[in-house]
């Protein structure tokens, strides 16, 4: 068990001290976090080392990774960052309203690239970063889901 | 004699499965509707029958007033409820119900039409008397000089506005041109209507409404008010009753307003008249709402009437008999709505399946679920996955009740609100009940960080299953639940 | 401050989880025990922290005095819950909590020594001027001549009682031997005494209790009365409250002879006496039991009062507040027992796994289970799964809330009494709220026979799932699901 | 569809007219039984030719077979018929209090044999026929289980 890292948001995060964790229904994924008199329940959820831990409502994801595989990874998260453009992707399905920017156009960061109708509201996607759009790859009317690329940027 | 032999619910989710439930305790036959996205949904299985009503896009299907009206009349139904949202306030739809020789369950058309333009229904509680928040009573120009007689910060509404659509909030004369813009383009793309008109923006300020219970022969049952201050982008997250910042004076007032406001129209059924109450308090209305509100529930707890079984008897004709017209309230109830919304990324809809689900239960807690493990969420709607209500003797209890509660609810697959109601009875504004409207804004914020001793903990859960189940055999990937890796460690516990 | 800041449930099942959560709604940790039969039970899992306290025979864990003090002590708990049952009434172990420095909740232990021996009570009430049932006040001898007084039919009991067992009814002098001596031996089995008396067999009866609530100061709150008349096997099976049977006036009386018995010992936290009612209206004390009953929820329901919680504030000093002492009743509360028993033949214990469990919720639903999906029957404890309550404004609506609810709910694995309590609320005698104690075997009987339509209804439900899984390969036998055909047919809803 | 003969307590039954099955929940076996305006939810659990339905809280056990099933099944049965002596066995699981005959007795149909204590109750073991007791398989203080064979009669 030493031999596993957890990483939280890519930081590494030491475990609790005085705290045990205990399986209660493995066929839903729940358990328990115990400490003398106090306990809390706990949703685990995913496999390998990708985990989604939930605690007091809130889903926080988990990496745990062997030094193998940490080593490994550590090597891949290299060749990502210095990749050049970004991709900005829709976080949630819904109707594009309107496109606000064209290729070619410079952004600064936080400025609206477009506007999606999701859950009957409207939610302005904002540039991560300064920089050029590349591409836009929607128009307005177009139904987009989860992750598809909307805009990218050089 | 049951009031109606079969019923159609013109709506989908938990409120539609909450009318399901009354009609069954009634004798009535429920009917639902359903668009494609929803063939599988939970309020269609617990109806006796359901009609496809169109594509999933809301205009096609629970908002289309002839699919809707055509399935009531192939199956026979003799009345239909709306529910809330969609179709509940549309006085086209009511007549339509009513040309169609059916039931209507709600106020008359013509009531909804009055108070459903919450510009006109600004000028009808002004001249019953009522305060109103301070603002314009006619739509507001292209150029609205007026707003600087208002003051800033103010807030752009919709005419034909409600939850929370088409509203801006303007802090400044030189933002009122792009304001009133977006207000406009939001109002006209929401309800087809750019009519516009602003209110001063009123804070610190708590939201406070009334319910009320009329029947067709002229009785008016005032139910209590429910304290609805904890919103995000003016939607309400939690409701409670009695609402812990008035006291016998201030509620009389209230009742008093919300009466003179349903007296100037023809009213039956239910409504809920909305204030601002100020913290010197003085008392704004704000809008009447004219049909069940999401959060009737709370009411039902603390004074015993059911509003459903009532609107549906109403509608039928029946008076209010006087256990209604004087119920009393007791002790004190709270609900949280369950929402598929991020608290940690400002309360966005969450997208994906609900891989657990597990609500809490036992004394003094109530869940009205529209949603149970291994649903798709459907992002063409509204993302409410449950109210749970909690009733206690007192407001101390009920809280403590809540947090046992919320304790007890496991929900896997998507991030829900439950983080932020969470923190939120362990809150002191929450726990003394001193919050007002800005509670999210002051006290949350927009990206909640994440506790350190919470992170530590989840290192510990994460790598204890992966100890767990390291040695377990690769499964195959078509396994439905999340936490397929767990499936080799129950396997090896129902072998013991 | 909470009353107590660790506390132990010496109980399991539907109880132990019953009072976990009102220790978490108090701020208490809970601590639960377990036997081995026990070790993955909903009870443990919800606690903070379980002991082991033995193998799965009752007797050398859950009945085991010094392995329950010693897990307390252990764990450092301060106070024990008994739950029901077990060791709720027994003077020793309430003794042995007290010697080991810790609270009992529940009556002083000469409270429960004095009313736990039936013949002592039915003396102690006697003197106090409380009607009891007519029969011996002293111990049977083993050729009983008084019995012909009493006059025949008649019921022989264990002194030691409680729980049905050790009663055997006689229908004539010449049976008296042979019930004696199975009497004697089922009361020296399940008790370890086998004193007998006799009571005469009143019928038709109702039975009726008052629930009592003291604290430590000599306040005492009757909280109404629950009608517990649906019985099989001396053991209930609805509980509601208020009874149907009675008026304000014979209310009065009920609750006068209640304050009586209570009035001659030493007593505070929670008991219940019960009643028999005659056709004339004549109330019997019966016994009074010096425990939080299995149906106190009705009672809260209806009151409000959490009788739990206030167990164990009085149990910690506080004095009952005036909202408790003049608590008033509101609406109709029934509650049904899901056990794990077939009411097609004679209600007798069914075991195996339950394979469904799906429990109904909305309005008006409590649910208070100590079982889920998955929860292995243990044959050694009692086989009630869950207890289904529900309130609502009156009688006729709490009745067809029932309906609805039981509607809602799916076990499945074992037959369990909710065929009965289905078909109960459609019966006359208890809609109209005119039964008695013989409702079961006057209108149900031991084998009640399937309704044809019933069969033919279960016909085509067989042959479609069968006809829709029919294409489905085999599936692998170590499938937990019992409906693991159906896998096949979820697979490709799920890809569709 | 027509091919498939169900019965119950070996009696065919005729499928009830007007109404349809409809799947609600596949992964738990519920489904519901509807006639135009009338429904009732019921649970479906078994697999080929064995089937349990419950229907207003009762557990109705189905067998569903094809006309070959039932050519099969119909001369298993015959065989079975013929069979000689009866075994009594355990309904439920519990602790043998007594044992009222032994081998060789002469025992009348409904006359109780032994004594059952399970779930808090004594329950008696009653002979399903009359006839003689070949062997008595267990003693008084046994925990026996479910389908433990108790007592044989000729």
């Amino acid at each position: 068990m030493s031999d596993l890292e957890a990483r939280i948001d890519g930081e590494s995060v030491t475990p609790a001290k005085g705290w045990r964790f205990e399986i209660i229904d493995p066929a839903r994924g729940i358990g328990r976090l115990i400490n003398g008199a106090a306990s809390m329940p706990v949703l685990v959820e995913g496999k390998a080392s990708d985990w989604v831990v939930t605690i007091r409502g809130r889903r926080i994801p988990v990496t745990v990774r062997s030094w193998r595989e940490q080593v490994l990874a550590g090597a891949e998260t290299a060749t990502t960052a210095r990749a050049g453009p970004a991709a900005v992707r829709a976080t949630l399905p819904g109707l594009i309203l309107t496109v606000a920017v064209s290729a070619g156009d410079p952004v600064d960061e936080g400025a609206t690239l477009l506007t999606i109708e999701a859950m009957k509201m409207q939610n302005d996607v904002r540039a991560p970063r300064s920089g050029r759009v590349i591409e836009v790859s929607v128009q307005a009317g177009e139904t987009v889901t989860t992750g598809t690329p909307l805009v990218r940027l050089e | 004699m049951p009031p109606f032999s079969r019923l159609l619910i013109a709506n989908r989710g938990e409120i539609a499965i909450r009318v399901i439930r009354t009609c069954r305790e009634l004798g009535i036959s429920p009917i639902s509707v359903h668009s494609d996205a929803d063939v599988d949904a939970l309020h269609v299985h617990m109806a006796d029958a359901s009609e496809r009503i169109g594509p999933p896009a809301p205009r096609e299907s629970y908002l289309a007033i002839d699919a809707v009206i055509a399935a009531a009349v192939r199956r026979g139904a003799e009345a239909i409820h709306p529910g809330y949202g969609f179709l509940s306030e549309n006085p086209e739809f009511a007549r339509a119900v009513e040309a169609a020789g059916l039931v209507f369950i709600g106020p008359p058309p013509t009531t909804l039409e009055s108070l459903g333009n919450k510009l006109a229904a600004r000028r009808l509680a002004q001249a019953a008397g009522v305060p109103i928040v301070p603002g314009t009573t006619v739509a507001l120009a292209d150029d609205p000089r007026e707003l600087a007689v208002i003051g800033f910060p103010l807030m752009l509404k919709a005419s034909a506005g409600g939850g929370g659509r088409g509203m801006r909030r303007v802090d400044s004369p030189d933002e009122v041109a792009d304001a009133l813009v977006a207000a406009r383009r939001e109002a006209l793309s929401a309800f087809g209507d750019g009519t516009v008109y602003a209110e001063r923006l009123l804070a610190p300020v708590r939201h406070i409404e009334v319910q009320l219970l009329g029947d067709r022969h002229g009785r008016l049952a005032v139910l209590g008010e429910r304290d609805c201050s904890i919103q995000r982008r003016h939607q309400k997250l939690v409701e409670e009753s009695p609402s812990p910042a008035i006291d016998p004076g201030i509620r009389e007032a209230l009742f008093d307003s919300a009466r003179r406001v349903a007296g100037v129209v023809d009213f039956h059924s239910a409504a809920t008249v909305e204030f601002l109450l100020d913290t010197a308090n003085n008392h704004y209305f704000l809008e009447m709402n004219t049909r069940l509100q999401v959060e009737h529930g709370v009411t039902e707890l603390v004074t015993g009437v059911d509003l459903v079984a009532w609107q549906i008897r109403v509608a039928a004709g029946q008076p209010l008999p006087d256990a209604v017209m004087h119920a009393s309230s007791r002790g004190h109830a709270i609900e949280v709505r369950l929402y598929a919304e991020d608290p940690y990324n400002d309360f966005r809809p969450s997208a994906g399946r609900i891989t657990a689900w597990q609500m809490p239960a036992g004394p003094g807690v109530r869940v009205d679920a529209g949603v149970a493990a291994d649903t798709d969420l459907q992002p063409e709607y509204d993302p409410l996955l449950a109210k749970l209500m909690v009733h206690a003797d007192d407001r101390s209890a009920a809280v403590d009740r809540l947090r046992r509660a919320l304790d007890e609810t496991v929900i896997g697959g998507v991030q829900t609100d439950a983080g932020f109601l969470r923190w939120l009875v362990d809150d002191a504004s929450f726990m003394t009940g001193s919050y007002d409207t800005g509670l999210i804004d002051d006290r949350w914020g927009i990206d909640h960080p994440l506790p350190d001793e919470h992170g530590a903990l989840a290192a510990i859960a994460a790598i204890a299953v992966r100890t767990a189940t390291e040695s377990s055999p690769i499964r195959p990937p078509d396994s439905k639940r999340a936490g397929s890796a767990w499936a080799e460690v129950a396997r090896r516990r129902a072998l013991r």
